[in-house]
């Protein structure tokens, strides 16, 4: 798969419409996979291609806004629907970007695997797809582990992998699929089953872990505002302190904003570094916006977000 | 300065005086009258001003130390918290936290001539220096004055200005960018205007202050006039917060302008790399 | 007609609502229940906006977090917006935050949505004493951590 | 001198208000706020010594903002605005606090707490009015010409009432003549007069009046703009123009619903509807012996709920011209209910009785049948007075059918940024108070286009429409109260929601200093401020009702409560 | 004083002892996450970590404090100093990494205008360091800048795990009273196991470090900058988990008649971090930002405090920058570029 990716980026480099292509390289450490820019055709073999590609890449096409060349994209199902929403949003054209989707079987949570192996990610030196298990090499000997005891939340209900209109395609995408009873909404409900003052508890003590280093916005492909209205200073909604009460302010405009936009990539829960689970807030919202509106973010470039259109038929508990 | 640091003293305005339609001159004197006597600073130095609830800002002290008990802070309302300054009225409280920075180099132009070159609300830094020469005039060379503002109403220091054009031992210059009907002295950007007046360089030291882009013409004049990098002399206007060279903003190369400066000469300034891109 | 509401001192705790009302519908209906000297809970602080769909959901999370007890945006009815189309907005901001709010462990009662007309000066009325009722029942919105207690908040 | 320096006038307006709030601790309290020059109280401040008591004091204590705690800014912001411009303060820079309808009126148990309240609503008064900023009303000029959309009944008698006034007016109609439906009618009610007598004269003068242009065989392609300014590109066989025209008024008419599918209609030769009938029996064919009319027929149906409100005149009318030609024919009318209401109709009704029309009800659930193969010879209908069935001999059915919307409103609406009702009219802005003209200003509707009207219904809406439609263009310009949307273009980051939301389409992405933002037209604004709430970073503020200025209120109010959180 | 031993399970108790007198703030796991944080017992504590993920720093210069409150009544204004420590502070399981930062960030906060809340913070707390276990990290390069993780220096006690004894340094008179204070569970080594009881040497890969400032310093205007800025998002975490930054902000919270004044942790890679009210922004884009972090570490700090590079390898930064971009990485880059010494 990784020659096949990068024999097209080196063609695509070659006739130099593109300015770079933007995928997944070796960090640090083999379980480190990072984002890597491609300028130039000799880079293209640093290029992979694996279950340890996390990040959403999608985000960093808005760089590309300024530069008269395109930009190529490696991109998973799941992130793909972030350039459909970004596209929606005017703020970049879709001819701009080369969007090459790869077939996905599944992604490692470095968080479950470290739980499952009992060993830090430095020790694991490779991991490999094996349909539904994982080849996860540690210290020399290779060991098989299922994939539903470390895979990431959102790889357990993968959908519209293929409702992209891709340029390239690496092999044929189509979703992932693995037998688990664990349901899509599974810890939201959970939640939503808590008593109020649990749950009220449950969220102050995140809110009270955040150190607002701004992580969740700065990876999210939805915040792409010039000038954050938290960095606002007339009026000015938020302190820079990060006080349990102006991060919670913080997390639930965030929120709002992002109703009916996020694309349930699960970015901002992975990057956070105090874990906070960022993903079950908007997992709820996700939840409410399909089942109030009946619509679902990233699927068509047409339509109209959820929060600025409307039904005359829409529910009114409030008559 | 207190012990702590960040521990603003309480001030009352003692009088406020509007210099132009945006800008403003706060009288103001501690409230604890051992420290009126012992708030010791330097002409080119500023101090952080805050109003509780809102913020602080960082503005340089107008005054000058030979004029005993009272500072004066010349405020433009620009940001939040110097529109909450606008606010104040005689009596009010505020907190005052200093002196901070370096100061102009007074005593290293003992027996020079002295050229000021001052652009709009640059006037007051530059002014703290002048009124310290003219105190110990017998200390200092010749005095030039070269002023300019947008328009007649935005000069600050109107009666000031008077005074110094009626000193014989200063050379007075004041141009305005637009002229209107109640003006009849010069009018035109300050760079050309200092280029006719042409102050010879020897044994002189320039001090210039005013928005970025006058000053960047006006040292190119005064280079061509002959005035060597040391002997230009400016302070710096950057983001400054903490003003005790510990909240990492107002870096330039290794210096922070809020310990090192506000007040640098031209010839530091390049040393620095990006200093002079600001 | 409003009941005359009884305000016998109970833990003597006044919740304190912000309402945000259209200048169109629910203001004027407001303006009637006054005219009729509808007589109702003073706990309401009414913000005069042009249309409900001007009301941010910014606006509402700022005013619990910062400690007010209660929030009740009020509107024109679906279909007799002055502006053909805000309440409809309204309407999905306010479920939307709603469900979100109690997610978080917000009691629902703190953010209401009603929709009052011009006409409808007892509706305004009756809605205040519900509402206030509602509320006076919850006990004060505690806004914890460092915001206001000025210990300070650090760790 | 302080930037800011906010007056307050605390009223008593008589006892409603210091009958219950105990109005000079209001005024104690107001002098401790923030910025707070001076404060005064009046018995009536909206009395002319209250109104020259806030001039005076704007001009002594040189006050830029004035705060007055009274009644309702509904009814008296206008006045005191007025005082304020008389002291030379914009009028913009003036804040209403309600301390009677929201206060003292309706907490009259408990003037502690009414005191309290009103003293809190005084303090966000005053944390608003801090923030205010002076505002100059937008004028846009208007283009003083009229487009009619049309050339119905309706639409000519709106285009002559516009023309008779001097304005310019364009008349677009699709046909290759002017009439509209009532071409197709041969008679008109109530006097069986024929219908040339009274279309041709008006057609007459309307082709005639030098001020109307009328574009026969043509349509609206496209309408762009907003009141005063419309650009109108109408397509006439191929080519199109442009037309430049103040006000638009849609008098497209409706049309009469071929009943597919319903009493055999399109199946058998002589089952017509009303117009049909006109057609074919009014040139001259011979009337036919038996004749059966249907009532209500595609009407009052679940698919099709309303009344068509005069079709039924329509039946009564043809029946009568049946029964005058061959009084011996046997005319019977199946109806649901006969709307014969008002003086001509109910006459009509009685004498097509006398005539020896016969008027039988049917049952919706049970509706008449046609019988008969190739040719209708009868209709089956139960007879709910004699409970049993009857079969009634007709040569010929006419069906009543209603007047329905035209399919091309949708197009002409999504140009026009107007709505449709449920049933596919056009919807106006308000059933009782503004019933010809839309919510989007400059956009008027007369005639069938609205709902079924008849001649003399069409003839009045025409000349309101016209009426309505000429003042903009009368005065030549179009003031809009200054509480309009504006997008601080350099932190616009283009995302679109405002243009989403905008009932009125006054916002657009376009290219600006700060690459592609959102405009809004000042014009089309109409204030409502969905697209602020809409927009993440804050960039689109309304003016008079701007973020910081209702943040702060709220901060007022918290604050007010735990001591230490407001701005 | 010299080496002594102290057995696994006598250094609970030892540490309880001293939870009664101070106030024992050591690591402890909460949601899979290590922080140092107060503890009752030493029970709370665990040892099973390679470092915290927010550096000990924050126990020094917290994320947020409150600097004093102002209350306004009637004319007069009072404030009120906030004090930032309740009681004397030992910490336990700080890493020689961390100790070296802090020594570092003496140098900003108690210099000619000494920070009195840092300063109050430090004098009374004391450090009983950890060494790491071995092997190291493989993220972790402390060594290359001058950090032993075996070396008591900077630290108050120094424990060092050998099997089933800790050997104790007791540098300081500081520490030596905390050994006093559990002086019954304390042995002095025999001279057998002064030789064999050694931790094994800390073998650890070097980056070449030479020259590395004045490499830097030539690439100021140098592309490089751009090309290493692109992944980056421009998110605080990498300041927010560094031992060694210490930027921040100070903002008023409430209304102008009564609040406080909060210091907290900002980052110089936030857009707004230098924007002026002026509009104009002396590192407008993520390019000079980036630059600007790396030139503060490695030129203007050591150029400014006359101390070694502002770094101690933790390589806390490297984990956890969503955007990949590596310190280690920089490194490498700077030193490949011609330098003095290969001209």
């Amino acid at each position: 798969m990784e020659d096949k990716l990068q024999e097209l980026v080196v063609e695509l480099l070659g006739d130099g419409a593109m300015e770079y292509f933007i995928g997944y390289r070796q960090g640090f450490e083999p379980s480190h996979v990072v984002p890597c820019f491609v300028t130039d055709k000799s880079e293209a073999d640093r290029l992979i291609w694996g279950p340890l590609c996390l990040q959403n890449l999608s985000k960093y096409v808005l760089q590309a806004r300024d530069l008269d060349g395109k930009v190529g994209l490696l991109v998973k199902g799941c992130d793909a629907r972030a350039i459909v929403e970004l596209v929606k949003q005017h703020q970049i054209e879709r001819d701009k970007i080369v969007v090459v989707g790869v077939p996905c079987e599944g992604q490692v949570d470095p968080r479950k695997m470290e739980q499952v192996l009992g060993v830090s990610m430095e020790q694991v030196t490779d991991v490999e797809d094996a349909g539904d298990e994982f080849l996860v090499k540690v210290g020399g000997e290779v060991s098989k582990l299922g994939k539903e005891q470390v895979l990431r939340d959102k790889c357990f209900y993968c959908k519209h992998p293929t409702s992209f209109d891709y340029d390239y395609t690496l092999g044929e995408v189509q979703p992932f699929t693995i037998d688990s009873e664990s349901e899509e909404y599974d810890a939201v409900e959970k939640l939503e089953e808590l008593p109020l003052e649990e749950r009220r508890a449950y969220w102050l003590k995140q809110f009270e872990r955040c150190i607002r280093c701004n992580a969740c916005r700065e990876v999210c492909y939805g915040c792409y505002c010039k000038e954050c209205i938290f960095d606002r200073t007339d009026p000015r909604w938020l302190d820079r302190t990060p006080l349990p009460r102006e991060n919670e302010i913080y997390h639930l405009i965030r929120a709002v904003h992002l109703a009916g936009r996020c694309i349930d990539c699960g970015e901002c829960e992975r990057v956070c570094p105090v874990n906070i689970p960022l993903g079950r807030l908007y997992k709820k919202l996700q939840k409410d916006i399909a089942e109030l509106f009946d619509y679902e973010a990233g699927m068509e470039y047409d339509t109209v977000p959820p929060l600025v259109d409307f039904e005359l038929d829409d529910q009114d508990p409030f008559l | 300065m207190t012990a702590n640091i960040y521990l603003p003293s309480i001030a009352t305005v003692r009088e406020v005086r509007p210099e132009t339609p945006d800008t403003s001159t706060y009288v103001v004197s501690f409230d604890d009258p051992q420290l009126r006597e012992s708030f010791a600073y330097e002409p080119g130095q500023f101090a952080e001003l805050s109003i509780f609830g809102v913020g602080e800002c960082p503005i340089g002290i107008a005054s000058s130390p030979t004029r005993e008990g009272l500072l004066e802070f010349c405020v433009r309302a620009v940001g939040t918290v110097t529109d909450a300054l606008h606010d104040l009225e005689v009596g009010d409280k505020l907190g005052v936290r200093g002196p901070l920075g370096n100061s102009w180099p007074t005593t290293e132009i003992e027996g020079k001539d002295l050229l000021f070159i001052g652009g709009g609300i640059g006037l007051p830094p530059l002014r703290s220096l002048i009124q310290y020469v003219l105190d110990n005039r017998d200390r200092y060379g010749a005095v030039q004055i070269v002023y300019g503002a947008r328009s007649p109403q935005d000069l600050v220091y109107k009666e000031e200005l008077k005074e110094w054009e009626d000193l014989p031992d200063v050379d007075f210059h004041v141009t305005v960018d637009a002229g209107d009907d109640t003006w009849d002295g010069a009018v035109g950007f300050v760079p050309p205007f200092l280029k006719d007046i042409n102050p010879s360089p020897t044994n002189k030291v320039a001090f210039t202050c005013g928005p970025p882009i006058m000053i960047k013409l006006v040292v190119e004049a005064l280079e061509e006039m002959g005035y060597a990098d040391a002997d230009i002399i400016t302070t710096l206007e950057m983001k400054m917060k903490c003003g005790v060279g510990k909240c990492g903003r107002c870096n330039i190369g290794d210096k922070y302008i809020c310990r090192d400066g506000p007040v640098f000469s031209f010839e530091e300034l390049r040393s620095i790399p990006g200093a002079l891109e600001v | 007609m409003a009941s005359e509401s009884s305000d016998e001192g109970g833990n003597g705790y006044e919740p304190k609502i912000l309402v945000f009302a259209c200048n169109w519908c629910s203001y004027a209906g407001a303006d009637l229940a006054g005219v009729s000297r509808l007589q109702m809970p003073a706990n309401c602080r009414i913000i005069r906006v042009m249309c409900s769909g001007r009301v941010r959901p910014e606006f509402v999370v700022t005013a619990l977090s910062k400690g007010l007890d209660g929030v009740l945006v009020l509107g024109c009815h679906p279909g007799e917006c002055h502006y053909s189309e805000g309440n409809y907005f309204t309407r999905r901001r306010g479920l939307l935050l709603k469900n979100l709010l109690q997610f978080v462990g917000i009691e629902p009662e703190r953010f209401q949505v009603r929709w009052v007309s011009a006409s409808e000066g007892a509706k305004f009325a009756d809605t205040v004493e519900q509402v206030t009722e509602q509320i006076r029942a919850l006990g004060p919105n505690r806004p914890q951590g460092g915001m206001h207690s000025t210990e300070p908040g650090d760790r | 001198m302080p930037k800011t320096r906010v007056g307050v006038f605390v009223c008593h307006c008589g006892n409603n208000i210091g009958g219950v709030v105990r109005v000079p601790e209001v005024v104690e309290y107001a002098r401790t706020l923030p910025n707070v020059a001076c404060v005064e109280d009046n018995l009536y401040t909206c009395s002319e010594e209250g109104l020259s008591s806030i001039r005076e004091q704007i001009a002594e204590h040189g006050l830029n903002r004035v705060v007055v705690a009274s009644c309702t800014p509904r009814t008296h912001e206008p006045l005191f605005r007025e005082a304020c411009e008389q002291a030379g303060l914009n009028k913009y820079l003036f804040e209403f606090v309600n301390i009677r309808e929201h206060c003292s009126w309706v907490h009259m148990h408990d003037p502690a707490m009414a005191t309290q309240k009103a003293k809190e609503l005084v303090r966000m008064g005053v944390a608003k009015a801090r923030f205010l900023e002076p505002q100059e009303e937008f004028e846009s000029s208007v283009f003083p010409a009229a487009l009619v959309i049309g050339g119905g009944v309706a639409g000519m008698t709106a285009a002559l009432g516009l023309a008779n006034q001097g304005i310019q007016v364009h008349l677009v109609e699709r046909d290759q003549e002017l009439g509209g439906l009532i071409r197709e009618v041969r008679t008109l009610f109530p006097a069986g007069q024929a219908t040339e007598e009274v279309l041709q004269p008006l057609a007459e003068q309307v082709r005639n009046h030098r001020q109307i242009t009328v574009h026969l065989g043509s349509e609206v392609e496209d309408v762009g703009g907003f009141i005063g300014d419309f650009d109108v590109a109408v397509k006439a066989d191929g080519q199109v123009n442009n037309l430049k025209v103040g006000a638009v008024i849609v008098a497209t008419g409706a049309e009469e619903l071929k009943p597919t599918g319903l009493y055999r209609y399109s199946e058998l030769g002589n089952v017509v509807t009303q117009l049909e009938f006109e057609e074919r029996f009014k040139r001259g064919a011979d009337v036919p012996r038996d004749v059966v009319i249907i009532n209500c027929v595609g009407a009052r149906i679940p698919e099709r709920t309303y009344c068509g409100r005069f079709c039924c005149t329509t039946a009564i009318k043809n029946a009568i011209w049946i029964k005058e030609r061959e009084p011996e024919a046997s005319v019977f009318v199946l109806h649901r209910d006969v709307m014969a209401y008002g003086v001509q109709i109910e006459e009509s009704y009685r004498r097509a009785m006398e005539l020896g029309v016969r008027f039988l009800r049917y049952d919706p659930e049970n509706p008449p049948q046609i019988l008969g193969d190739g040719r209708a010879e009868a209709v089956r209908v139960q007879h709910q007075l004699m409970g049993k069935e009857i079969v009634l001999p007709a040569e010929l059915v006419v069906l009543t059918t209603p007047l329905v919307a035209r399919d091309d409103n949708p197009r002409l609406s999504k140009m026009l940024k107007v709505p449709l009702g449920g049933e596919g009219f056009f919807l106006e802005a308000h059933l009782k108070l503004r019933p010809i003209e839309f919510s989007t200003d400059g956009v008027y509707v007369c005639g069938s286009a609205r709902y079924p009207a008849n001649i003399p219904e069409s003839v009045s809406q025409a000349y309101a429409s016209a009426a309505k439609a000429s003042i903009p263009i009368r005065e030549g310009v179009v003031r809009a109260e200054a509480i309009t949307a504006l997008c601080d273009e350099r932190t616009c980051s283009a995302c679109g929601n405002c243009v989403e939301v905008c009932p009125f389409g006054a916002v657009e992405l376009q290219e600006g200093r700060f690459g592609r933002t959102a405009q809004v037209n000042p014009a089309q604004c109409k204030g409502c401020g969905c697209c602020v709430a809409a927009c993440p970073s804050g960039a689109m503020q309304q003016s008079g009702f701007n973020d910081r200025q209702l943040l702060s209120m709220i901060g007022a109010l918290a604050e007010e409560m735990t001591g230490g959180v407001g701005e | 004083m010299d080496r002594k031993k102290i057995s696994k399970a006598d250094l609970g108790r030892w540490l309880d002892t001293i939870a009664g007198k101070y106030e024992l703030i050591g690591p402890t796991e909460d949601e899979g996450i290590i922080q140092f944080g107060p503890v009752q017992s030493s029970a709370e504590l665990t040892l099973e970590y390679a470092n915290s993920l927010i550096p000990p720093k924050s126990l020094f210069f917290p994320p947020v404090e409150s600097l004093f409150a102002f209350r306004k009544r009637g004319e007069e204004i009072q404030l009120e100093e906030t004090k930032p420590l309740q009681q004397d502070r030992v910490i336990f399981g700080i890493r020689n990494c961390d100790v070296g930062s802090l020594s570092l960030l003496d140098r900003v906060f108690c210099d000619d205008l000494e920070d009195s809340y840092y300063r109050e913070r430090r004098e009374r707390t004391t450090l009983i360091a950890l060494a790491c276990p071995t092997p190291p990290r493989s993220s972790c390069f402390c060594t290359t800048f001058g950090i032993d993780p075996l070396s008591p220096a900077g630290s108050d006690i120094l424990l060092t795990d050998v099997g089933d004894v800790y050997l104790v340094d007791a540098v300081t008179d500081k520490g030596e009273e905390l050994v006093a204070l559990g002086e019954g569970l304390f042995a002095p080594l025999t001279e057998g196991e002064e030789k064999e009881l050694q931790p094994p040497p800390v073998d650890m890969p070097q980056l070449d470090v030479r020259e590395l400032r004045e490499r830097l310093e030539a690439l100021w205007e140098d592309e490089y900058w751009e090309k290493l800025s692109l992944p980056c998002l421009g998110c605080g975490i990498c300041t927010y988990v560094c031992p060694t930054c210490h930027c921040f902000d100070i903002s008023d919270v409430g209304s102008t008649s009564d609040g406080v004044r909060y210091r907290c942790w900002d980052s110089c890679m936030y857009s707004d971090f230098a924007l002026m009210v002026s509009g104009e922004n002396p590192r407008p884009t993520k390019r000079e930002r980036t630059r600007n972090r790396y030139f503060h570490k490695f030129s203007t700090f050591p150029s400014r405090y006359g101390t070694g590079y502002a770094c101690v390898g933790c390589a806390r930064c490297l984990v956890h920058c969503p955007g990949g971009v590596e310190i280690t990485e920089v490194i490498k880059d700077i030193s490949a570029k011609e330098g003095v010494s290969d001209r």
